[in-house]
């Protein structure tokens, strides 16, 4: 019962609970490649101008993706009174919510990763900006389930939680998506990114730092 | 310096006065509302505290 | 479960109220091992507010609870305290099993293994089914399971007996008798008067606690 | 509070007990209305008639005497509201919640002010009613989390709770406005957007500095009045069963 051993049985639990609803977790990929399909029909399809528009509309949607993704983060939890259980044990709560945020990246922001060469190609991405994309999705998506972790646990006892926690949660998750899209637009052009990478690996580290612990008190206060 | 030429603000009375006028509004209201409805909550109060106590 | 014998429990001077209503004020009452207290009032007297207050959910407005002379949050309450509230804290997606397996890596193992506490709640064979296919009261003897498992002193339940027949309430009775035989404690809330002989029992009626 | 000496956390305590909070605040309401109209007037009458014309912006500049101090008061009263998150966190003060609350409308007050005002003094420099420019992309941010502020404390219906979750959010959205800041001021300069901040330049008249300053301490002034105001009413609609508003109630009526 050491914390190690509490916080990978979490992983593996909330794993196992994504296999077995596995249907539910495609919605989100599903909706990011929607909303990447819809782009080109709306602004039609020259091929500069989706180019330009790649980086913008990838990083725009996996930030809607994440948004969307967010709400089962704590909600069975919630509602079948797996949360009192893991407030009633003796270990650290925010460690426990590290837990549950790593197996919802896993099961939520993982797959952007590989749905995302598909969409590079959709919208005419060059190929030299690939790697980028990639390293901001693996640096960047972790950002967005950290921040919105706290959203989650803020809303998660409301009715309609949903409004509010976009409300609550996109205008901190507008500096991701300045440097992440801004790095992919810069490797299309082949510049190099070194200094946007070192900052969203920057911003990833703090908010693997800072997060869980108002995202623990936040859980706290919506149990009560 | 005269009235007219003051309130015409060299010609961009539009925005100036757009901008003290809004902010007034603004301001006032922020400081009115709580006010009103004190004076409302403090009369349902009392109203309640009239009635005989169940 | 060798327990010391300074383990207590102590409420002192607890008060909480709820969109502006006391629900109780001044509540005052201890316990050791061996003994079970009932909480009873009518609908809305704070019952359940009572028992999430004890398990640190929620706030009181005033007053304190120690647990072995200490604030409960310095202790080892957390490590020491069981909760079955009324949603039962298993996931329906996962099997018995895998969710007793889970609640283990959460906390000390006790006594039973899994295989022995479920059949001690009459659920055996029921290991691989998922929790969704079970009933109300067969899924209340999952999170009755739970607490055989692993090793609690004080097992805080919220109307244990709902949604469970005559033969399940006789399964708790005895459940809770052979806990606190064994210097366990117990805090309930129930509608259904305990038939248990020769128990240590302290109730307290929570509509006159003001 | 053990780190505090003793009277200090006794003169705390009292002062943020609710009818002597209520009390205190009736007292001082009138003195800081009167401060407040001391440095209004001079700060308007020297903005709009004694300031010298800009000789490249006409007197249309004279905007900024509302709306850099409203840009400055979103700023302080947001990260005033997160320092009085921590405090109710930190030790359970009630009167830091109702400040809190009480503070996000007339916060979100002056970021809309700073909008509005930087849109219409930005119209006849830019020729369009909004630009994406730093300062005013920030505002708009930092209306947004104003408003996530107002609407999570509108939708908890447990107003303990409420405060608890707000307090999180102010210190959340607290560590995060620089973060937002800077992120915003690196992408406009990326995107070539135009600026115009007169503020910028260290070069400006005495005869200009004077009544923006004087303004910015007289919204100081009217944030104190409007807070306790507000403030007033929260502690009325949170203790409204409480010995001390009847007794209010009894002297009134």
């Amino acid at each position: 019962m050491s914390l190690t051993q509490a916080f990978w049985a979490i992983i593996r639990r909330d794993l196992l609970l994504a296999f077995r609803r596995r249907a539910e977790m495609a919605n989100p990929l599903l909706f990011f490649v929607m909303v990447v399909t819809l782009f080109p029909l709306a602004v039609g399809a020259q091929p500069n101008l989706l180019q330009t528009m790649a980086p913008g509309v990838i990083w725009v949607s996996a930030l809607l993706a994440a948004l969307l993704s967010l709400d089962g983060l704590f909600r069975s939890d919630f509602e079948d009174g797996s949360l009192e259980q893991l407030l009633l044990s003796p270990h650290s709560l925010s460690i426990l919510v590290l837990g549950k945020i790593v197996a919802h990246w896993l099961v939520t922001g993982l797959p952007l990763l590989l749905i995302a060469p598909l969409l590079a190609l959709f919208l005419g991405l060059p190929e030299r900006a690939m790697p980028t994309l990639w390293l901001t999705l693996i640096l960047a998506t972790p950002v967005l389930s950290l921040i919105g972790a706290i959203g989650v646990a803020l809303t998660v006892g409301l009715r309609r939680g949903g409004m509010i926690l976009s409300l609550l949660v996109l205008p901190l998750y507008i500096p991701v998506l300045i440097f992440a899209s801004n790095a992919v637009d810069r490797a299309a052009s082949g510049l190099p990114v070194t200094a946007q990478i070192n900052i969203l690996l920057s911003m990833f580290l703090l908010s693997l730092v800072l997060t869980p612990l108002p995202t623990a008190a936040a859980l706290k206060m919506s149990v009560n | 310096m005269t009235l007219g030429s003051f309130l015409d603000m060299g010609g961009y009375a539009f925005y100036v006065w757009t901008s003290y006028g809004i902010t007034t509004a603004v301001l006032l209201f922020n400081l009115l509302a709580p006010i009103v409805q004190r004076k409302q909550l403090l009369r349902q109060l009392a109203l309640k505290q009239k009635r005989p106590q169940r | 479960m060798e327990h010391l014998p300074q383990i207590k429990l102590e409420v002192a001077d607890l008060s909480c109220s709820r969109d502006d209503r006391l629900l109780f004020s001044g509540l005052n009452f201890s316990l050791s091992p061996g003994q079970v207290l009932l909480l009873e009032g009518s609908n809305g007297s704070g019952k359940t507010t009572l028992l999430r207050v004890l398990c640190g959910f929620r706030e009181a407005d005033d007053g304190q609870i120690f647990w072995s002379g200490q604030p409960i949050t310095e202790s080892t309450f957390f490590a020491d305290t069981a909760y079955v509230g009324h949603a039962d804290g298993t996931k329906k997606e996962l099997t018995v099993a895998e969710n007793l397996r889970f609640a283990l890596a959460l906390s000390r193992s006790g006594k039973y293994s899994i295989e022995a506490a479920l059949e001690k709640v009459q659920l055996a064979g029921y290991d691989d089914n998922l929790v969704q296919t079970l009933s109300a009261g067969q899924k209340r003897r999952v999170s009755l399971a739970r607490l055989l498992i692993t090793d609690k002193i004080l097992w805080i339940l919220d109307e244990p007996f709902t949604s469970l027949d005559r033969q399940g309430i006789t399964l708790i009775e005895n459940l809770i008798y052979e806990h606190v035989k064994q210097g366990g404690m117990v805090i309930l809330t129930s509608h259904h008067d305990l038939s248990l002989p020769q128990m240590n029992l302290q109730r307290i009626h929570l509509d006159s606690c003001h | 509070m053990s780190f505090i000496p003793a009277p200090i956390s006794r003169f705390f305590h009292r002062t943020a007990s609710p009818p002597h909070f209520y009390a205190l605040a009736n007292r001082f309401i009138p003195w800081l209305t009167v401060l407040f109209l001391l440095l209004l007037i001079p700060g308007l009458y020297g903005g709009l008639i004694m300031a010298p014309t800009d000789y490249q912006q006409g007197d249309s500049y004279r905007i900024i005497y509302i709306h850099v101090p409203a840009a400055w008061m979103s700023l302080f009263i947001y990260v005033l509201m997160a320092v009085m998150g921590g405090i109710a966190l930190i030790w359970r003060m009630k009167l830091a919640e109702v400040m809190l609350i009480s503070s996000a409308p007339i916060g979100a007050g002056f970021t809309f002010i700073a909008l509005v005002t930087g849109s219409l003094w930005g119209k006849p420099m830019w020729g369009t009613w909004w630009v994406w420019d730093a300062r005013l992309t920030s505002e708009l941010i930092l209306l947004f989390l104003y408003l996530g502020v107002i609407s999570l404390h509108g939708a908890i219906e447990d107003k303990r709770n409420a405060a608890r979750a707000v307090s999180i959010l102010a210190l959340v959205g607290v560590v995060n406005i620089p973060i937002i800041h800077y992120s915003v001021e690196w992408w406009n300069t990326l995107h070539q957007g135009p600026t115009v901040s007169k503020m910028d330049k260290p070069s400006i008249h005495i005869s200009m500095l004077i009544p923006l300053l004087l303004m910015a301490v007289a919204f100081k002034v009217y944030y104190a009045i409007a807070l306790l105001q507000a403030a007033k009413l929260e502690l009325l609609k949170r203790e409204s069963s409480a010995q001390w508003v009847k007794n209010l109630l009894e002297k009134t009526v």
